[in-house]
């Protein structure tokens, strides 16, 4: 099985966070993987997006043109990658910023409204992990274990509180996924 | 009255505030109620009566967001 | 009503790429202003730096080089000993100026090269994300000072406007900063001033502009005001360092 | 050891590290910055030193006085700042002083752009400097590799007294996968440095470091006795992979990123019936001509074709080894384009499509 | 017009002022101190303008300023100086400004030596600094040519908008022939330089020299537009003498200085009965290859051996060019050691021997 | 009897190749004469220039680094940062210091980077036959000025000792010069301080000798020295020019 | 015909002078000629020694590997280049300063006081005039009268007056190489 | 009397005769009957029984050609 993830939104929302977080979930689990960012010229206010490869087998290229699944933040970010979507892949929707609905009808789209869940838990920057945990509820393609340990090997071990946190923030995506619609 | 008037080009506004740091008035502050389609939440001047032209406020604007009539 | 205050004909319609609160765009409308009011604009020949301000040549309205890395000086040099009735400026960051083109720029200043430099000192590399530049106060951390600089390792703070006073063929040299309005003023008549020392014929003229980079720094803009003045102003005292003839 | 995952940069930073590399001296560019900035932070705590150049002319003369003095010392760049560094590679090559030098290449020429590209091949392999001499040249596909190959580059270095060089692009030095530093398999015997300038305290004769040879005669053989040198990193130091090759009706060279992007199509080739075989040169210098060489002269490969994220340049050394054997052809994109799984394959069926017809 | 005794490097200043060149930017290195002497005496006389730069980086982007103002200008260097220009030479190229390049090759590398060599051809013809380019490289070989060729450079820089390097070496630089200034036999319709940023007035698009493009789609564009370029270049431009070809046993290939001596050689031979060509390249890039390409198929030519000052790096195109259908030696001195006529006649016998061996 | 002058441990038996009269060969012996009297050879560690100077290396009794033009400043920097406890200096010339290796020299200094330079101010390229230096003297005639070094085209004499004194990380500079006995004496003290200096680890220092080059100023090394006196100190003022902590 | 000539000597003789008036001269006769230097690193007191080819046939390789003839104005010369002199060729000798006889039996050599010569002409500079005179008038390669024509290009109309004194000169070494032996 | 004495190593000298120029004694002077191997008239001392070993000769002879005993 191999796990082809693009994952887009502004600069700022924690996307290549998201992205390393996988990576070294898949790692924790004896996977092949890879993480490659976009990188530009701009420092801020630009967009940001990463490709996130987990596999069994050893990673070729890891470049994903054709994703098994695409989570966008932003709007600009579904306009650009939905279409890079693979056929009969999966599409999360950050439906808090994004007040538009997918085109394609030949994948699975879920809106998750990642901000307004992060607004509950009284943080909005933790809207990338509620998002990312509706991502592993949908396709497990990590345990929710590993990206905590790998959280608190990215935060270091002053942050102990965010934790807590954050791992709230991944059950919570993981809950609202169930409501993902099908078109 | 002094009859002036400050103009925003809104979409090239990228929300850093120094407008509303150097106004006399105190007149220019952030529009929190609304973004630009770059994300930001735009400069505005709430109580445009109050407008000396002074043109501090764009003046300080690193983004040539402010035009001023007087 | 008339307009009292408008964007510069020298400037084109291009928004800038610059961080929310970078100075850079301040110093931009600070030239193009200058040349405005000169009149020069048609015979203006810009020279854009390697560094966040590269793009400098959709910015200014009027033609544009783009240099390599350091070497702004040099290539003014080129286009203003082809066209000596031409205006030629550069404009130039502290590591594009300070660091690798410390040659080019001592060399301009004692050939009294016939040009005008804008030299933004934002004491960080901004482009490439936040490194040391030779301009970088003591104890600043920045991408390549992680501990802070060290003066016993990473070297001194170093001050272009009062090392290139020195030498003969610099004929105006001023140092400005524009972290509130009273200085922005100040700026622009020193540039505007900088432009006429090379219409006198008079030979190098340059403005250090004493900036911020919110982003680089890691601080809102209007902070990033605030430590320019409370630190780097201590560091690099404002004023004319030279004036010729 | 235990895997960590890491950006190609800052494994890369690490390994020189950890193979002895305690001296660092460097310019910012985009995309290697995060090599200066590890080394900046890691340096100090193991007793090295990280000195930011004035410039990259700066920091590679720095690299010849360290390397002089015996250290094992690196510096990294992009393209730009490679080309600064040339009379400087040139003097330490004629020096022969050991140091490894990272190019992570980004699009050129000029100031070009700053995602991965791979069109400073030819400065690299045939000597972007002045006169007769070689870097080594690696060019690794993964972290890993990258990471094996500068710890085992300083050994190279040290051994034959020569410049390696590491290339890269963008994108590897970007990237993140799980990396294991783990000691090298084969261990050399690297003779002391007993050239170096420490101090002539008399125990040995004094030492210079010099590449000016004013006689013409001294200096002729001073370059042929490197080039002695250089038969024996020939010998010993190619490095090569040979993937899918057997049964092969095409073979496609390419290194670095790009070789893993056509191994990806190989796969799918596959998957398709398309039998398709991939020459990876690891060292780009020295070229592993014999390999192509033998592969060129069996019947089922019909024809090679190199891949590259430039305008062309291994294919002269791909057609040089092959020699007219077999048609060579040449897919490439550049400028920072990454060439795309289908876009080749469309290529290697084209060329079969020509071959067999 | 009559003949003068005259200096290579002078004739070659001279010859660029004859051909309009009014800006020089140089810095002195051996052996090509002449030609900046010549033009801070001469340039003066003609309103022209020599600066002597503080180094030959800054020399090269004076050079990129000038060129980018419309100016006709040159620059000259040697070796270690050349190096030094590389990454303004990429740039030069990317950003598409016509410029002429003087190289005086002397023995490298690093400070290496003062005599002539030709070590530097992979340099000049590759791409020594960074990205996808190439330089026009004209490789005289009498002064007379030299003359010729930088006056026909100038246009050649003009028409195609980019830069054109003469190589030459030590040799060439300091020795005196009789040589005429004459106007170019053919005369090509050169382009309005529109482009150059001469001050926007309005009445033509704003004019922006420039190499750098963020987006890499755009920089590919930028990128295989210069490429087309070439081919035309390569289409139009191509210049290379063959010498007692018909019937040759051997064809040698050589430029520049060492084909006067290969000619003196293939007297010699001739009265010895021994029947050996010549082909010398003019433009070194493009490389004639077709005329290789050409007599390698014919049935009389047995082998063909490239003779440089240089370890062999032209031999690696006269081998891509001959692409296996004949072999291809290589005999070279370096360092500054000039091939001796009968040290160049035995090997060639040698290689006689062994091929009908 | 005894020796009371005698040739210095610290020069190599190897005779000089510079041209008669060249004062190059008096700075290399009280180069010498220093590291002899402070004991230092086995310690120290040289690095020679581009220039009439490139076979210092067969001359200093040291090990002997041989930089590019203009690099030796990075090429000690390379050599001090690994070996701290070692003396490296470096031997100048200034075409090689005050042109191409401006940006070394300069970031050396503010660096203050605890080295040594020895820097040879004789107003010309030597080696090269004899071109216009950034010190060459207005109006001088040089085959790169051969009617006479024009300000308003070539530039101004460049002072560097001078400049390089406004940068905190120096420590010392001196000018100095060799044209009669007293200034010699007086040239040795300085080198001789200049070692101290780096010996104490206070950073940077740097002695500028004023010197002849009787070869390609067309002149006898006796008129060269008269010539020097004359009109070189006029421009090139001796003495202490920073002198620190 | 082809005159392969190597002239050498020390710096400050007057070596590349003689060497580029006789290529000069050459070329006013409609010959092709050529004119080599060698050049080194030192600024003074070197040696000095350039080659000269004067030929009906275009010139290949300006360098002269056996000369038709040689001249040596000073000790060194003599022992480094008396090997250079093709069987059957010319050796020209200053015997001024040098006190040693040529060793080889299979060339022609000339004894020619040059400096002797130039002292006599009040002048000691002109002893490689005297020496020029005296090749021209064993080879005829050239004639005086082109020699002279090519030195008042050299020296420009205000140096005149020093053309009677050369001229003089050489006559005098065309006069003295009469005496000449062939060992 | 001073006990001083001045020893040239001829073959070294150049000639440029700035020893001859800074002796107090004007004692130093140019060998003019003899060359060494490079060429040059060597310097020398005539009246070494006025030398008084001040050194001034062999401190500015650029070749280090003179040792001075006292
Ligand atoms: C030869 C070369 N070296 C390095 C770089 C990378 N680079 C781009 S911008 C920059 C520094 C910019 O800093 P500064 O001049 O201070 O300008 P700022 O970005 O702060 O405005 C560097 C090092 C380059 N493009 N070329
Ligand atoms: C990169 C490079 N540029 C130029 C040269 C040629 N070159 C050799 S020495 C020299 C100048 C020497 O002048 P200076 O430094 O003043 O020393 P001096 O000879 O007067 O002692 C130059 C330009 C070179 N070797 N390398
Ligand atoms: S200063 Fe300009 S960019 Fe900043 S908030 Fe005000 S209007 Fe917007
Ligand atoms: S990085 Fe800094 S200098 Fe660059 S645009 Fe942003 S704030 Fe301005
Ligand atoms: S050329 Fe000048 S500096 Fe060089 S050795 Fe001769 S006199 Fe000295
Ligand atoms: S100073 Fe020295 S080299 Fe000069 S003449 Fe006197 S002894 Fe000879």
């Amino acid at each position: 099985m191999t796990h082809q993830i693009i994952i887009a939104g502004f600069g700022g929302q924690g996307i290549m966070l998201m992205g390393q977080l996988l990576a070294y979930a898949g790692m924790l689990e004896g996977k092949n993987v890879s993480w490659l960012p976009s990188y530009g010229p701009e420092m801020r206010g630009g967009t940001a997006n990463c490709n996130v490869i987990i596999s069994d087998e050893p990673v070729a290229s890891p470049i994903v043109t054709e994703a098994t699944a695409v989570m966008v933040m932003n709007r600009p970010s579904l306009d650009r990658f939905e279409g890079a979507v693979m056929r009969g892949g999966l599409l999360l929707v950050n439906s808090s910023l994004i007040d538009k609905k997918a085109s394609r009808d030949d994948i699975e789209v879920c809106y998750i409204p990642a901000n307004e869940i992060a607004d509950q838990l009284g943080n909005s920057r933790v809207a990338n992990m509620v998002m990312l945990g509706s991502y592993i509820a949908k396709t497990g393609a990590v345990s929710p274990a590993f990206v905590i340990e790998s959280l608190r090997k990215a935060l270091g071990p002053s942050k102990e509180h965010f934790i807590t946190l954050n791992e709230e923030a991944l059950k919570r995506g993981a809950e609202c996924v169930k409501e993902c619609v099908r078109r | 009255m002094c009859m002036a008037r400050v103009i925003f080009d809104e979409e090239r506004c990228k929300g850093c505030e120094l407008c509303t740091t150097v106004c006399p008035k105190g007149i220019v502050v952030m529009a929190r109620d609304r973004m630009n389609s770059k994300g930001y939440h735009p400069a505005t001047v709430i109580e445009m009566d109050k407008c000396i032209g002074c043109a501090f406020c764009a003046r300080i604007c690193p983004d040539v967001v402010i035009e001023v009539e007087k | 009503m008339t307009k009292v205050f408008t964007r510069p004909k020298s400037l084109t319609d291009k928004p800038f790429h610059y961080c929310p609160g970078c100075t850079h765009g301040i110093v931009h409308r600070l030239v193009a202003e200058a040349i405005d009011e000169l009149g020069i604009r048609e015979k203006t020949i810009g020279v854009a730096p390697v560094g966040c301000a590269v793009f400098a040549y959709e910015y200014f309205n009027c033609d544009m080089q783009e240099a390599a890395h350091g070497r702004a000086p040099a290539v003014a040099t080129g286009i203003k000993r082809v066209l000596p009735d031409r205006v030629v400026f550069t404009y130039q960051g502290d590591g594009d100026l300070a660091a690798i083109g410390t040659a080019e720029i001592v060399h301009a200043a004692t050939r009294g090269e016939n040009i005008t430099v804008i030299f933004i000192n934002n004491a960080i590399y901004g482009m490439t994300g936040g490194q040391m530049a030779p301009t970088t106060l003591i104890g600043q951390v920045t991408a390549t000072t992680p501990y802070g600089r060290d003066p016993g390792k990473a070297g001194y703070p170093i001050r272009m406007s009062e090392m290139l006073a020195t030498l003969e063929g610099s004929a105006y040299i001023e140092r400005v900063s524009v972290h509130d309005i009273k200085h922005i003023n100040q700026a622009k008549r020193a540039i505007k001033k900088a432009f006429e020392t090379q219409l006198a014929g008079k030979g190098f003229s340059m403005v250090e502009v004493l900036s911020t980079c919110p982003t680089n720094w890691g601080m809102t803009p209007v902070e990033a005001l605030k430590w320019l003045e409370q630190n780097m102003i201590p560091c690099y005292p404002l004023g004319v360092k030279k004036e010729g003839k | 050891m235990s895997k960590v995952l890491m950006k190609g940069n800052e494994a890369i930073a690490e390994a020189a590290i950890q193979a002895g590399c305690r001296y660092f001296f460097g310019y910012p560019i985009t995309p290697q910055n995060e090599i200066p900035a590890y080394m900046a932070k890691r340096l100090p705590e193991v007793g090295g030193c990280f000195i930011q150049a004035e410039s990259e002319v700066s920091a590679i003369n720095m690299v010849y006085g360290a390397a002089g003095a015996g250290a094992r010392v690196m510096t990294s760049s992009s393209s730009p700042g490679i080309s600064l560094k040339q009379e400087g590679l040139s003097y330490i090559a004629g020096a022969e002083l050991p140091c490894v030098v990272v190019n992570m290449v980004r699009g050129g020429p000029g100031l070009g752009g700053i995602q991965p590209a791979q069109s400073d091949y030819f400065q690299a392999t045939k000597g972007g400097g002045h006169g007769d001499y070689h870097l080594v040249v690696l060019a690794p596909s993964t972290i890993q590799e990258a990471v094996d190959l500068v710890m085992e580059g300083f050994d190279i270095a040290d051994q034959y007294r020569n410049p390696v060089m590491i290339l890269g692009d963008g994108m590897l030095g970007q990237m993140m996968e799980p990396v294991e530093f783990r000691p090298l398999s084969s261990k050399r015997e690297l003779p002391l440095k007993t050239w170096a300038t420490t101090g002539y305290t008399g125990d040995r004769p004094r030492n210079i470091i010099n590449s000016l040879f004013i006689d013409p005669q001294a200096l002729e053989e001073h370059v042929k006795r490197i080039y002695q040198k250089y038969e024996e990193i020939k010998k010993n130091e190619v490095k090569v992979e040979c993937y899918n090759c057997e049964d092969a009706e095409i073979i496609v060279a390419a290194y670095g990123t790009t070789a893993r992007i056509v191994k990806s199509v190989i796969q799918k080739a596959k998957r398709e019936g398309i039998n398709v075989g991939l020459i990876r040169p690891i060292t780009l210098w020295p070229f592993p001509t014999s390999t192509f060489e033998e592969w060129a002269q069996r019947e089922h490969v019909k024809a090679f074709m190199s891949v590259e994220m430039s305008m062309g340049q291994m294919v002269e050394d791909v057609r040089l080894s092959v020699n007219g054997r077999k048609p060579v052809y040449f897919y490439g994109r550049t400028g920072g384009m990454v060439p795309e799984p289908n876009a080749i394959l469309s290529e290697i069926k084209k060329v079969i499509g020509g071959v067999s017809r």
